[in-house]
């Protein structure tokens, strides 16, 4: 132990270089988001929960019921039930989501080939009843209010 | 009698100001933790949050007080306060102001008591509030419970030594062990006070206080990392709320003694800013003290046990004896 | 590169000797007394530092830990059984969740091992966006294991700014893939899709000032007194224990080992770009560190190499549509790609009868995922080699003549997710 | 070399040409696949071919050891897989033990530690005994849980060993 060094232990050298560090923070700029007040918007790709798109003309489903992205969710949380409907096309009689199994991977979004499913930026769900996460296809229509994205684009 | 009714108004208005420093210490210690750490603190109850703490008193208040089957009742029950009390009586010893001062027409001492021995009483205090933690610790019956009191006691007791031996280079210099003359004795100016000549002392009694409060670096009877929260690990509600609080006021006493014996008290740096009450400069020098301890804390890790115990027998004792032996010698020879 | 400069250079230590190390471990040993009662505690599920649910029931001599008796399980989710009734494409997000600190790296192990055993060509651009995501993956995950590590030994301000600076690597992510821990973003032959916009600059501007924060943490923290106490020479674990415990990763390498697969077995882009292997060669908690902080300057460097040779192409393969998903931009316009989307989604990849095991260096050491195949679509049998099963399983071997303050400490070095473990 | 055809590095090959000169017929077959190295292994040489490979040719480092279950097996449904690493070279080395329904597989945990824990899983998720394991508990599942999971028999969705455990109501 040279001199050096007990000179800079008996001055706590490196404890107040490490104490200018948090009082170099104390006065610098707060990085807090005070979040109910304000608000970060998400980024495009960002996945919330899932929304039906319909089609702004027509007001029709853009879903066709092929059941694609039933068979893609790696966690089955998708329940859909579809008829044969008047003019032999297939028509969606029920479209549920069960959210308390999703886990936001965003495959049924990206299996859809005609656009019609698509995670939205909404993520303030939390509710008392676990009943509420039980999405039907109201609800998901609905919620294309919080589509963000233009999804054929990518 | 009019000596006894001002006693007792000197004795409540002390108290008020102990306990009612302390939600604001708890808030200070939140919000400048926040800014530390580049967040904002508590901002929701009352103007930047400052009416936190006593958003929290209500919640501890309002919490069931669980005590443990297993433990041991009455002692589990009176531990907190152990620790809370002792604070108080230290906190008589500290002269706020001048003696003889007239207010109101009264003669009236800035100080609780003027004690001839007020060293030495508030480092028997400090010795007592050990048994705070450790009874607390032992009466929970719960091994991370009586490890975090096993620490506690040996740590308190041997920075106790430490620090008196710190202070003893004051008292030869001083020549009293009245915490009343110990502030006379460093009239004048800034130059005049403790810390200068006593450097070293000053150095050991202020580290050695952050061990006798478990603060950080040394928090090893709490150590939430290792011993999950020490001796309060089965404490809940209020109970555990006094143990916090009694940390606080503990923090305020040992500030004041600091400021008392090292920093001239409630006299002012210069002559000419005498107009500005003693209590004024007491207050602001407590004030800078526990914003040391609060930065310290929110800066630095903590110690291992052993290493704990190594700085405080190989290291502080030592150099207390030597920096007691060299300031003897100098009194002597001048 | 200019935070390589800005490293400060490490107290100098002299270099030990296998037999060196493995004698101190000895000496740190010879403090437990042969007549003394025990005080058991038991370290977790809910003890503040176990770092998830582990659960060490520790027997204690004074401080002083004789014997150690780890217990893991309780985030068992059954991941292989999972594994056995889902499609390769199926299976990919549930590996987001063994290291979700780390997710991409996760997506990535599994990703390669399935094109090693479809053996299809990742397209040099997805490799290179994989490569960039494996490094921010190891820069998340570092810079929460130090400020979790600093905390354990009770510097709480140190985890609120490592989280606050890990936040401008989670943008990244979540500007890339939508998620912020949990990113599901590789695919089988490439990954999910392309950087979006402005990512490349984005990321840029992120990792040239990342060596800056980096420095202000060493300020912080490497030479303090009470660190240096508390990390140099605890928690010894030889490069012979690690190799008989199966510890990977920065633990291994702070044993003096160069041993990075990375560079042993170069895989996504990592032949392509220059790092530096870390290495340090005490074993003790300290060298950890200094292997993880200079694992952290090094995947900055990786970083930007990427963004400055992130050659044009696709993102995912487009040569094998009976094994990989099409773009999904075709998918609306391209009926042949509609059908390649269909048949992946209801039939699955084709997959050849075999077996394969594939490893690569996540952050926490080496992850494996051992694949038999009887040629369906989905796997016969799949095993997930994760590194902290191993760590969990060597903590005994490590906290044993410790004190219990360090095993927290030591417990946070080699670095452990449950979930990765529990599987 | 059981032609798939498919090429190993000239330092695997070595590797086979000493395992299979020493083995030779004990030996139960190998192969070949992506540039791996598989050798099928009797249980009752399993622990001198290991040790062999270890000592003999410098696997080091046990990779892991894990189990698998073919029902379409009549004669021996099990399956042990053993991975072994060479820390010196990176060569990569399988051994794979077929087995009978209960029969014991010699433990690995004295030759690598890091075998302990793999064993205990492989014996949980497949009902395989190691044989001189020290301490053969379960793992990954709660103490009393029934079954093994992972042979193909077990459901994957049910209430099995997930159960609420009725019986105890009110001793706890």
């Amino acid at each position: 132990m040279g001199l050096k060094d007990i000179l800079k232990s008996s001055t706590f050298y490196e404890i107040l270089q490490g104490m200018s560090v948090t009082g170099s923070y104390f006065v610098g700029e707060k990085v807090t988001v005070e979040y109910p007040k304000e608000q970060i918007p998400p980024f495009e790709r960002f996945r919330g929960v899932q929304c039906l798109i319909s089609n702004p003309e027509t007001g029709e489903l853009n879903c066709d019921a092929c059941h694609i992205c039933a068979t893609i969710c790696p966690s089955n949380c998708i329940f859909i039930e579809s008829s044969e409907g008047p003019d032999g096309a297939k028509q969606l009689d029920s479209f549920v989501i069960d959210l308390t199994r999703c886990i936001f991977c965003g495959f049924c979004e990206e299996a859809c080939p005609r656009a019609a499913i698509a995670m939205t930026s909404a993520f303030e769900f939390s509710t008392y009843n676990k009943n509420d996460l039980i999405l039907t296809k109201d609800w998901l229509v609905e919620n294309q209010k919080n589509l963000h994205k233009e999804l054929r684009k990518r | 009698m009019t000596e006894f009714i001002i006693l007792i108004i000197k004795l409540i208005l002390i108290i008020a100001v102990a306990v009612g420093m302390v939600p604001f210490l708890i808030f200070f210690e939140r919000k400048f933790a926040g800014f530390f750490q580049s967040r904002m603190g508590p901002t929701y109850a009352g103007p930047w949050g400052s009416l936190q703490s006593f958003g929290d008193m209500a919640k501890l208040m309002s919490k069931e007080d669980l005590v443990p089957a297993a433990a041991d009742g009455p002692v589990f029950r009176i531990a907190p306060y152990i620790l809370f009390v002792p604070a108080f009586v230290s906190m008589t010893l500290i002269p706020f102001g001048p003696m003889d001062v007239d207010i109101f027409g009264y003669n009236v001492d800035l100080v609780v008591s003027s004690f001839d021995a007020g060293v030495i009483m508030f480092l028997a205090l400090g010795s007592l509030a050990v048994y705070g933690p450790v009874l607390g610790g032992w009466a929970s019956n719960n091994n991370w419970a009586l490890l975090g009191a096993l620490r506690s006691g040996a740590q308190m007791v041997s920075y106790e030594i430490s620090m008196g031996l710190a202070v003893v280079g004051v008292i030869v210099m001083a020549n009293t062990l009245n915490f009343v003359d110990i502030v006379d004795a460093q009239a004048g100016g800034f130059w005049n006070w403790f810390f200068i000549p006593q450097l070293v002392g000053f150095v050991i009694f202020f580290v050695a206080s952050i061990a006798e409060l478990n603060r950080d670096p040394f928090n090893l009877a709490e150590a939430e990392q290792e011993l999950v929260a020490g001796y309060m690990t089965e404490y809940s509600g209020m109970r555990w709320g006094i143990f916090m609080f009694g940390e606080y006021v503990n923090m305020v006493v040992m500030s004041a003694v600091i400021s008392t014996i090292f920093l001239g008290g409630w006299r002012a740096p210069f002559e000419f800013l005498d107009v500005i009450p003693g209590f004024i400069w007491l207050v602001g020098k407590m004030l800078f003290f526990i914003f040391l301890y609060m930065w310290i804390r929110w800066t630095l890790p903590r110690y291992r046990y052993n290493q704990l115990m190594d700085i405080g027998w190989k290291i502080f004792l030592p150099l207390a004896i030597a920096n007691l032996a060299v300031t003897a010698l100098i009194i002597s020879v001048v | 590169m200019a935070g390589h400069e800005s490293h400060p250079p490490a107290p100098p230590k002299p270099r030990a000797t296998p037999e060196e190390m493995r004698e101190r471990k000895r000496l740190s040993r010879q403090r437990v007394s042969d007549d003394s009662e025990f005080i058991t505690v038991s370290m977790g599920p809910q003890h503040p530092s176990t770092h998830g649910v582990y659960q060490a029931v520790v027997d204690l001599d004074g401080e002083i830990v004789v014997n150690a008796r780890p217990s893991i399980g309780n985030l068992h989710r059954g991941v292989e059984k999972l594994a056995e009734v889902k499609s390769y494409h199926r299976f990919l997000p549930l590996t987001d969740r063994l290291d979700y600190i780390s997710s991409f790296a996760m997506n990535h192990a599994y990703a390669e091992a399935v094109e090693k055993l479809m053996d299809i060509e990742v397209p040099r651009r997805a490799r290179y966006i994989r490569t960039i995501g494996d490094e921010l993956c190891r820069l998340s995950n570092h810079l929460l294991w130090l400020g979790v590590h600093v905390m354990d030994f009770g510097a709480q301000t140190f985890f609120l700014i490592c989280f606050r600076d890990r936040e401008y690597v989670l943008d990244l992510w979540e500007m890339l893939c939508g998620a912020r821990l949990t990113h599901s973003y590789a695919r089988i032959g490439g990954v999910a899709a392309d950087l979006p916009d402005g990512w490349v600059e984005k990321c840029r501007a992120a990792m040239e000032f990342m060596p800056r924060r980096l420095a202000e943490y060493q300020r912080l923290v490497e030479k303090n007194r009470i660190f240096l106490k508390r990390t140099v020479g605890i928690g010894i674990f030889t490069r012979e224990d690690c190799v008989a415990w199966r510890v990977t990763g920065p633990s291994l390498r702070a044993t003096g080992m160069e041993r990075d697969l990375r560079k042993t077995e170069p895989y996504a882009a990592y032949d392509e770009v220059d790092f530096d292997v870390a290495v340090e060669y005490d074993a003790d908690v300290y060298s950890r560190y200094l292997v993880r902080m200079k694992e952290m300057y090094e995947s900055c460097r990786i970083i930007l190499q990427c963004l400055d040779q992130l050659p044009e192409g696709d993102y995912i393969n487009q040569d094998a549509p009976s094994q990989t998903f099409p773009r999904k931009k075709q998918v609306m316009r391209d009926s042949a790609a509609m059908v390649q989307d269909f048949m992946q989604t209801f039939r699955g990849p084709k997959v050849p009868k075999g077996e394969v095991y594939k490893a690569i260096e996540v952050p926490k050491g080496e992850m494996g995922v051992y694949i038999v195949s009887d040629g369906t679509s989905i796997p016969q049998r799949l095993h997930l080699v994760t590194p902290t099963f191993y760590h969990c399983q060597a903590t005994p071997a490590l906290f044993e003549g410790e004190m219990i303050s360090d095993v927290v400490g030591i417990f946070g070095s080699v670095d452990i997710v449950l979930g990765d473990s529990d599987r | 070399m059981d032609s798939t055809g498919e090429q190993i590095s000239d330092a695997l090959k070595s590797v086979f040409g000493k395992i299979e000169e020493k083995f030779g017929a004990r030996l139960l077959g190998s192969s070949v696949f992506r540039g791996e190295l598989t050798f099928l292994v009797a249980a009752e040489d399993l622990v001198e071919v290991a040790t062999y490979c270890k000592a003999g040719l410098g696997f080091d480092r046990l990779e892991f050891l894990t189990g698998n279950h073919y029902p379409e097996r009549l004669e021996q449904p099990f399956e042990v897989a053993v991975h072994l690493t060479s820390m010196a070279t990176n060569d990569r080395l399988r051994l794979k033990v077929p087995l009978k329904e209960g029969q014991k597989m010699p433990t690995l945990s004295s030759l690598w530690p890091a075998a302990n824990w793999c064993e205990r899983e492989t014996w949980e998720m497949y009902g395989i005994e190691f044989e001189g394991h020290p301490n053969l508990i379960r793992l990954l599942t709660d103490a009393d849980f029934e079954g093994h999971p992972l042979r193909k028999d077990f459901p994957v969705r049910g209430l099995v060993g997930g159960r609420i455990r009725t019986d105890l109501k009110g001793k706890i």
